[in-house]
């Protein structure tokens, strides 16, 4: 094996194992678990940046990848650029989610179960990431939608089993759809592996029109629940009983992710130009117009932190499915660099709610009033991720939306401006409220003098890496043009994906 | 407790007897379409009769050509033999005495013809080899005999263990796949016996099923019908 | 020696189980124990050269008695068989040893040991069995050691359910009996080998097939014939459940298959597979909403093996049209029948762990047993992905063979019922799930919270099944290239 | 008719009258007598196949299927009345169905 390929099975199977070891440990060793969940994470680091640089070094035709046979296509990992820009965003945020999540979670119960079933579902999401066709891809895709099932019940309250169930009637029919897609494709096309440009054969367009579609259709309808696109995302919302590393990571980062970029894996390395030929994506892209703006209006109506920030992920990742779906290299660039810079910025949001909830017990937006003087740093960071989200330079948010708007002009669908504007006067509209009650109303008594004398505003296991986070994401739009930020890796990568 | 009604509902009996002419016609249609010029394999047992180291067919296809079959066969045996036991309530086994008190008349019958029987036995087990006969006939026998024994209320003498009667019992499937793996170690295949020895270990080999054939017999009967044991249960004491 | 072993191979593997059995009743329960151990681990590396030995060389042919059919009767190991062996092995090595714990020393259950020898070494001669009269006393080996297994608690529930499957099983015999019978009259020979060339679809020779057919279906539970399955498999001790389940209904089945594919090959009968697939589908349907409305763990189950063996039925549709589609189909059954032996045998077991320690297994009262009992419950979750047939799992890959090959040969109908089947899997499975991750009842009192763990090798021996039923999803290819090889004609796309 | 269609019909009779008292008797005596029944007529159809051929000598095969065919016949026989008994001594009655037993007006006594 070359460092490349053991950078590429390191990070899938650095996670895995972690697991591992941490269902062997057992309920009540935390230290021990602590020091391995951390170095499992450290350690996945490394071996995501690897397999990025590799990728890098490989590109655009000369990636690393290892694999084993199994049935007709093989199951196998590549370390693309794309996939890389997953996997780093994946794998660095879960150390710092880890450092979050102990911290956290020292009162809870069933922790073994927590931090197993949390490592599992981070292997998944970069073995998303690394994939290298259909087939692969689908296996993680499952083993992350199964994996996700005890974190968001964890509670084990009867709302917790509600919210699992839900969860399950979205995702589970979902898989099938997928099943039935993927395998249909492969008889029709032959083993189809992922390459920048899509993968199928021109010709098939009139060979079997009809079946593309309906295959389309189905991978959509697979990948989509987890990209949480209007109506398939019902199951984000109900999930929100969970844990708060768990709506921090998953929920905003590794899950829905996963789903998105499952739609940018087909959009662009399978169908390719096929795609806009069969007109599939033109449908795409304006189902994903209309979630935009039915997330945010929903999200206005949120009173729930948590729920308020899940609208509004769900709106947000639509972004990037439209990006992707849009004809314009452009375009492309835009949706993927959302990718990074929405994680950064969301997994913020939640970690304030985490943060708040333990703190001050305040769930509701209505509670939050003067809540900038009791946690600072918190609303601090809190306010520099909602500032993004909206679109205002030069946080990360900017970026992408720039370039989201100048793609849509390239590609010829002008209505997607009107889109952008609409959705961004809506994320100001249910975020700054939340600025402002934090920061301009008067604060609860108990509030105004800030954090008791000698004691920090929180738990500093979750306040040093949500204001880490913010940091990300505010460096991701001020360094946006530096060759490594990801809005410059996403325009790489965007050019290959767009040669037509 | 209550009396089990004598006959299903009429629903089932007339789904019954529908399913039944439905299965009546299928097979008389297709036994009588049996062609009778197939002469199946009765050439190629004559053939090879010669070589199976006995003279009667039947015997030859049972030990020695389909001997495969006749060793699962007794694996069958003993496995009801075994599942009957595991049932029986003291599941103490074999060969307590069924009637209370030995009747004068019946045990001295049973002191004649229990040697008879043994002796019969051993001449059905040596005519199997030219002759219908063989293992199970001389085993259905002696089996007969300790059936007469237990019936006339001769107790299990003492020199027989109930290790001796579990031996008994295995005996005959224990020997069997001895030889079956003594010709294995020979050079041979499974059940292939060597052309001189042949009747000489089917021989051995039908013996000691002989044995284990009776005992098993004797075993199952009293092992499922032994009044002493089901009112001991009856007056409560089970479990 | 190794030339010898290589030479008696079928034999060895056969006769190491039937030679433990009688011992192990000869020599008492004290003696049954580690011989029955012995057996089963000096069965794994014969049954996995055998194994080997198929994939080098194809079919191995073993004479037994040195006559060769038609006279003589045959072992015949093709790539089916020898996979056959190898999942009985496995998982028969596993209960052996999660049986040591469970029935520990009690003299009651002595009779266990012989008794499950005698069935494991039953399985072995039937998957090897070259000929159709043979394998009747090789279903009768099998049907009664099941049975006495079944009855083996002396409960009221298993006596009268082990009647029901005794009744059930003797007459399924007699049905194949006289399809023997018919066969032998009408084409004058009992050795598959030889009928393949003789047999046809006149009117003796459907008769024979149909009553034959009409038999092993009613052995293998397929709905509707399938009412003795659930009491029997739930009321069994837990290892028996789980032989019965994994492996037992597959031996009837495996001869279906047997005279279906290879011997009278489906094409001289078309509208029959149809009709088996129908009743394959309805089964996967019946036999899932059935195990949705259970209330014990162990009935649940057991339900479930009644809709998965619907999907072993679905290959006869999907079989008969040779071509691609039929050697998918061929794999995809297979295998199924391969990854739901190990899973469902891990549930039986972890089932039978929740039984032995809390006395019961009914599933409200078993809420938050992933914290009691954290093996236990991650057993039941790894193989109910296999019966969900997601990845990465044996399930998924049969599922997915069997999807392929519903598309291939046009009958996207059968697809259909495959996910769909899926999805009620996931639902009765998440139904047991759910409350596992969920909070204690609330009128437990402590001493029922705790009654103490279970030994490791119970929970060992489970957890290890259901991962091997994960593992069969990514490191599946050896076995999925082992069961095509010398696979039947119709299958393989040769034309005889 | 030939020898051979009188026995195999008379086979085939026997089997599916056993097949009838199997499915409509529920006294558990009742329905293992009625399995031998069937296995006799299965016997009888082999017993007929081996003389299909008129004018020659029987086939051994069909006598030694017939042999082996009693053997597992006596074996599931014996375990299925034990099994039997030993449903009548733990329940008190010889069926599968508690709707098959008529429950007598001084069950109590």
């Amino acid at each position: 094996m070359t460092w490349e390929t053991t950078a590429l099975v390191g990070a899938v199977g650095a996670p895995f194992l972690t697991a591992v070891l941490i269902f062997a440990l057992g309920e009540h060793r935390d230290a021990a678990r602590s020091r391995i969940n951390l170095a499992g994470a450290a350690l996945t680091v490394v071996a995501v940046v690897a397999a990025a640089v590799a990728a890098r070094a490989g590109a655009p035709d000369a990636y690393p990848s290892a694999g084993i046979a199994l049935l007709d296509i093989g199951f196998s990992l590549r370390a693309d650029m794309l996939g890389a820009l997953f996997a780093v965003v994946a794998g660095v945020l879960w150390l710092i989610t880890t450092v979050y999540a102990i911290g956290y979670m020292s009162r809870a119960s069933d922790r073994a179960r927590f931090f197993g079933f949390f490592s599992v579902c981070v292997g998944s999401a970069i073995g998303i990431a690394l994939s290298a066709n259909l087939l692969t891809f689908f296996v993680f895709y499952e083993v992350l939608t199964l994996a996700t099932y005890p974190l968001v019940i964890h509670s084990g309250t009867p709302a917790a089993l509600k919210g699992g169930r839900t969860y399950l009637t979205y995702a589970l029919p979902a898989g099938g759809a997928l099943a039935a897609g993927v395998v249909w494709l492969n008889l029709i096309a032959g083993p189809v592996e992922f390459a920048a440009g899509g993968s199928l054969d021109p010709a098939l367009a009139s060979t079997h029109p009809g079946a593309l579609i309906a295959i389309f259709a189905l991978l959509i309808l697979g990948v989509g629940v987890k990209a949480a696109l209007f109506p398939l995302h019902g199951w984000l919302p109900a999930a929100m009983v969970a844990p708060a590393p768990v709506s921090s990571l998953l929920h905003a980062v590794a899950v829905v992710k996963a789903g998105v970029f499952g739609i940018a894996r087909i959009v662009l390395e399978v169908y390719g130009p096929l795609g806009h030929e069969l007109g599939v994506t033109q449908v795409l892209a304006a189902l994903a117009g209309f979630t935009i703006i039915f997330g945010s209006v929903r999200a206005l109506a949120q009173d729930d932190f948590k729920k308020r920030l899940a609208f509004s992920t769900v709106a947000q990742l639509s972004y990037i499915t439209l990006g992707v779906a849009l004809a314009s290299p452009i375009a492309i660039a835009g949706g993927i660099a959302h990718l990074a810079h929405h994680a950064a910025m969301k997994i913020t949001m939640f970690f304030t709610a985490g943060a708040v909830s333990e703190e001050v017990k305040a769930y509701r937006v209505s509670e939050f009033d003067g809540l900038g003087r009791r946690m600072p740093l918190t609303m601090t960071a809190f306010s520099l991720a909602a500032i993004g989200i909206v679109g205002v330079p030069p946080v990360a948010g900017f970026t992408s939306k720039w370039l989201l708007g100048v793609g849509s002009i390239d590609a010829g669908s002008g209505w997607v401006i009107a889109v952008l504007g609409i959705s961004s006067v809506l994320n100001a509209a249910y975020f700054f409220p939340i600025i402002h009650r934090a920061w301009f109303r008067t604060p609860k008594p108990e509030w105004a003098h800030g954090p008791a004398a000698g004691k920090p505003e929180g738990d500093m296991r979750m306040i040093v890496p949500l204001v880490m986070t913010a940091a990300i994401g505010l460096a991701m739009g001020l360094l946006a043009g530096v060759a490594l930020s990801p809005a410059s890796w996403a325009q790489t990568v965007a050019a290959w994906e767009f040669p037509w | 407790m209550g009396k089990v009604t004598p006959k299903s509902p009429l629903p089932i009996r007339i789904a019954a007897l529908a399913i039944c002419a439905g299965v009546g016609a299928l097979l008389s249609r297709a036994v009588l379409a049996i062609p009778e010029t197939e002469s199946g394999l009765a050439p190629l047992v004559d053939a090879n009769l010669e070589a199976s180291g006995v003279k009667n067919a039947v015997t030859a296809v049972l030990l020695n050509f389909r001997g495969y079959d006749t060793l699962l066969e007794i694996a069958v045996l003993m496995l009801a033999t075994i599942g009957v036991l595991s049932l029986s309530v003291t599941q103490k086994g074999t060969w307590d005495p069924i009637a209370a008190q030995a009747d004068p008349v019946l045990s001295a019958l049973a002191r004649f013809l229990a040697p008879v029987m043994i002796l019969v036995s051993g001449y059905l087990l040596w005519a199997g080899e030219h002759a219908p006969g063989g293992a199970f006939q001389a085993g259905s026998v002696v089996g007969a005999a300790g059936v007469l024994l237990a019936l006339s209320g001769y107790a299990r003498p003492a020199w027989i263990s109930r290790f001796a009667l579990r031996a008994a019992i295995s005996v005959g499937f224990i020997v069997f796949i001895a030889v079956a793996i003594g010709e294995m170690i020979a050079g041979g295949l499974l059940l292939q016996y060597p052309a001189d020895l042949a009747k000489t270990l089917m021989l051995l080999v039908e013996t000691w099923l002989t044995v284990s054939i009776g005992a098993i017999l004797v075993s199952l009967f009293i092992a499922s019908a032994s009044p002493a044991e089901e009112l001991r249960m009856r007056s409560g004491g089970e479990r | 020696m190794a030339e010898w072993i290589v030479r008696q191979l079928p034999a060895l593997v056969i006769l190491m189980p039937f030679t433990a059995a009688p011992l192990a009743y000869l020599l008492g329960a004290k003696f049954g124990r580690p011989i029955a151990l012995v057996s089963a681990l000096l069965s794994q590396p014969l049954a996995l050269l055998l194994a080997i030995r198929v994939s080098r060389v194809g079919t191995l042919r073993y004479e037994v008695g040195g006559w060769g059919g038609p006279l003589g009767i045959d072992l015949v190991v093709d790539g089916v068989a020898a996979v056959m062996v190898l999942v009985t092995t496995v998982v028969g090595l596993f209960v052996t040893v999660y049986a040591l714990g469970y029935f520990g020393d009690r003299e009651r259950y002595r009779f266990f040991w012989p008794l499950w020898l005698f069935l494991w070494g039953s399985l072995l001669a039937l998957f090897l069995s070259g000929d159709i009269f043979n394998l009747y006393v090789c279903l009768e080996l099998v049907s009664m050691s099941a049975v006495a297994l079944v009855g083996l608690t002396l409960s009221r529930e298993a006596l009268v359910a082990a009647m029901r499957y005794m009744l059930a099983a003797i007459l399924g015999s007699l049905f194949y009996l006289l399809g023997v019978a018919l066969i032998y009259g009408a084409f004058g020979s009992v050795d598959m080998q030889t009928l393949r060339e003789v047999i046809r679809g006149d009117t003796t020779g459907q008769a024979a097939l149909a009553l034959m057919t009409v038999g092993l279906v009613l052995k293998t539970a397929l709905f509707p014939l399938h009412f003795w399955l659930p009491p029997a498999h739930s009321n069994a001790p837990s290892p028996v459940s789980a032989v019965l389940s994994a492996l037992v209904v597959k031996g009837s089945f495996y001869i279906l298959v047997r005279l279906w594919v290879d011997v009278a090959q489906t094409a001289a009968f078309p509208g029959a597979s149809t009709v088996l697939g129908v009743l394959g589908a309805t089964a996967i349907f019946w036999g899932s909403i059935q195990a949705l409305r259970q209330e014990r763990l162990k009935m649940l189950v057991a339900y479930s093996t009644v809709a998965q063996i619907g999907y072993l039925f679905l290959m006869f549709p999907l079989v008969t049209g040779g071509g691609p589609a039929a050697a998918d189909a061929w794999t995809g059954g297979v295998f199924h029948a391969v990854s739901h032996a190990l899973a469902k045998s891990a549930m039986f077991l972890a089932a039978g762990t929740v039984l032995a320690r809390f006395g019961h297994d009914r599933i409200e009262g078993l809420g938050g047993l992933s914290r009691r009992a954290p093996a236990t419950a991650m057993t039941f979750g790894l193989a109910g992905v296999t019966m969900m047939g997601l990845p990465p799992s044996g399930g998924f890959v049969a599922k997915w063979q069997m999807i392929r090959a519903s598309i291939e040969s046009g009958q996207w109908w059968w697809a259909v019922v495959v996910v769909a089947g899926g999805l009620l899997a996931a639902a009765y499975v998440f139904k047991v799930l759910g409350p596992f991750f969920g909070r204690e009842p609330e009128a437990m009192d402590e001493a029922d919270l705790d009654p103490g763990p279970s030994p490791w090798t119970m929970e060992g021996a489970a957890l290890a099944l259901a991962l091997g039923s994960l593992v069969l999803g990514v490191l599946g290819q050896p076995l999925l290239d082992l069961i095509m090889v010398s696979a039947p004609a119709l299958v393989a796309g040769v034309t005889p | 008719m030939s020898q051979t269609d009188l026995y195999t019909l008379a086979g085939s009779t026997l089997f599916v009258i056993g097949l009838y008292g199997l499915m409509t008797r529920p006294h558990l005596l009742h329905k293992v007598l009625a399995l031998n029944i069937s296995s006799a007529g299965v016997f009888f159809v082999l017993v007929g196949i081996a003389r299909r051929i008129p004018g020659t000598t029987p086939d051994p095969l069909p006598h030694a299927m017939v042999l082996t065919g009693i053997v597992v016949t006596v074996s599931s026989t014996a375990f299925a009345l034990a099994l039997a008994k030993r449903i009548f001594t733990e329940t008190g009655t010889a069926a599968l169905d508690a709707s098959d037993v008529d429950v007598e007006e001084d069950a109590g006594g």
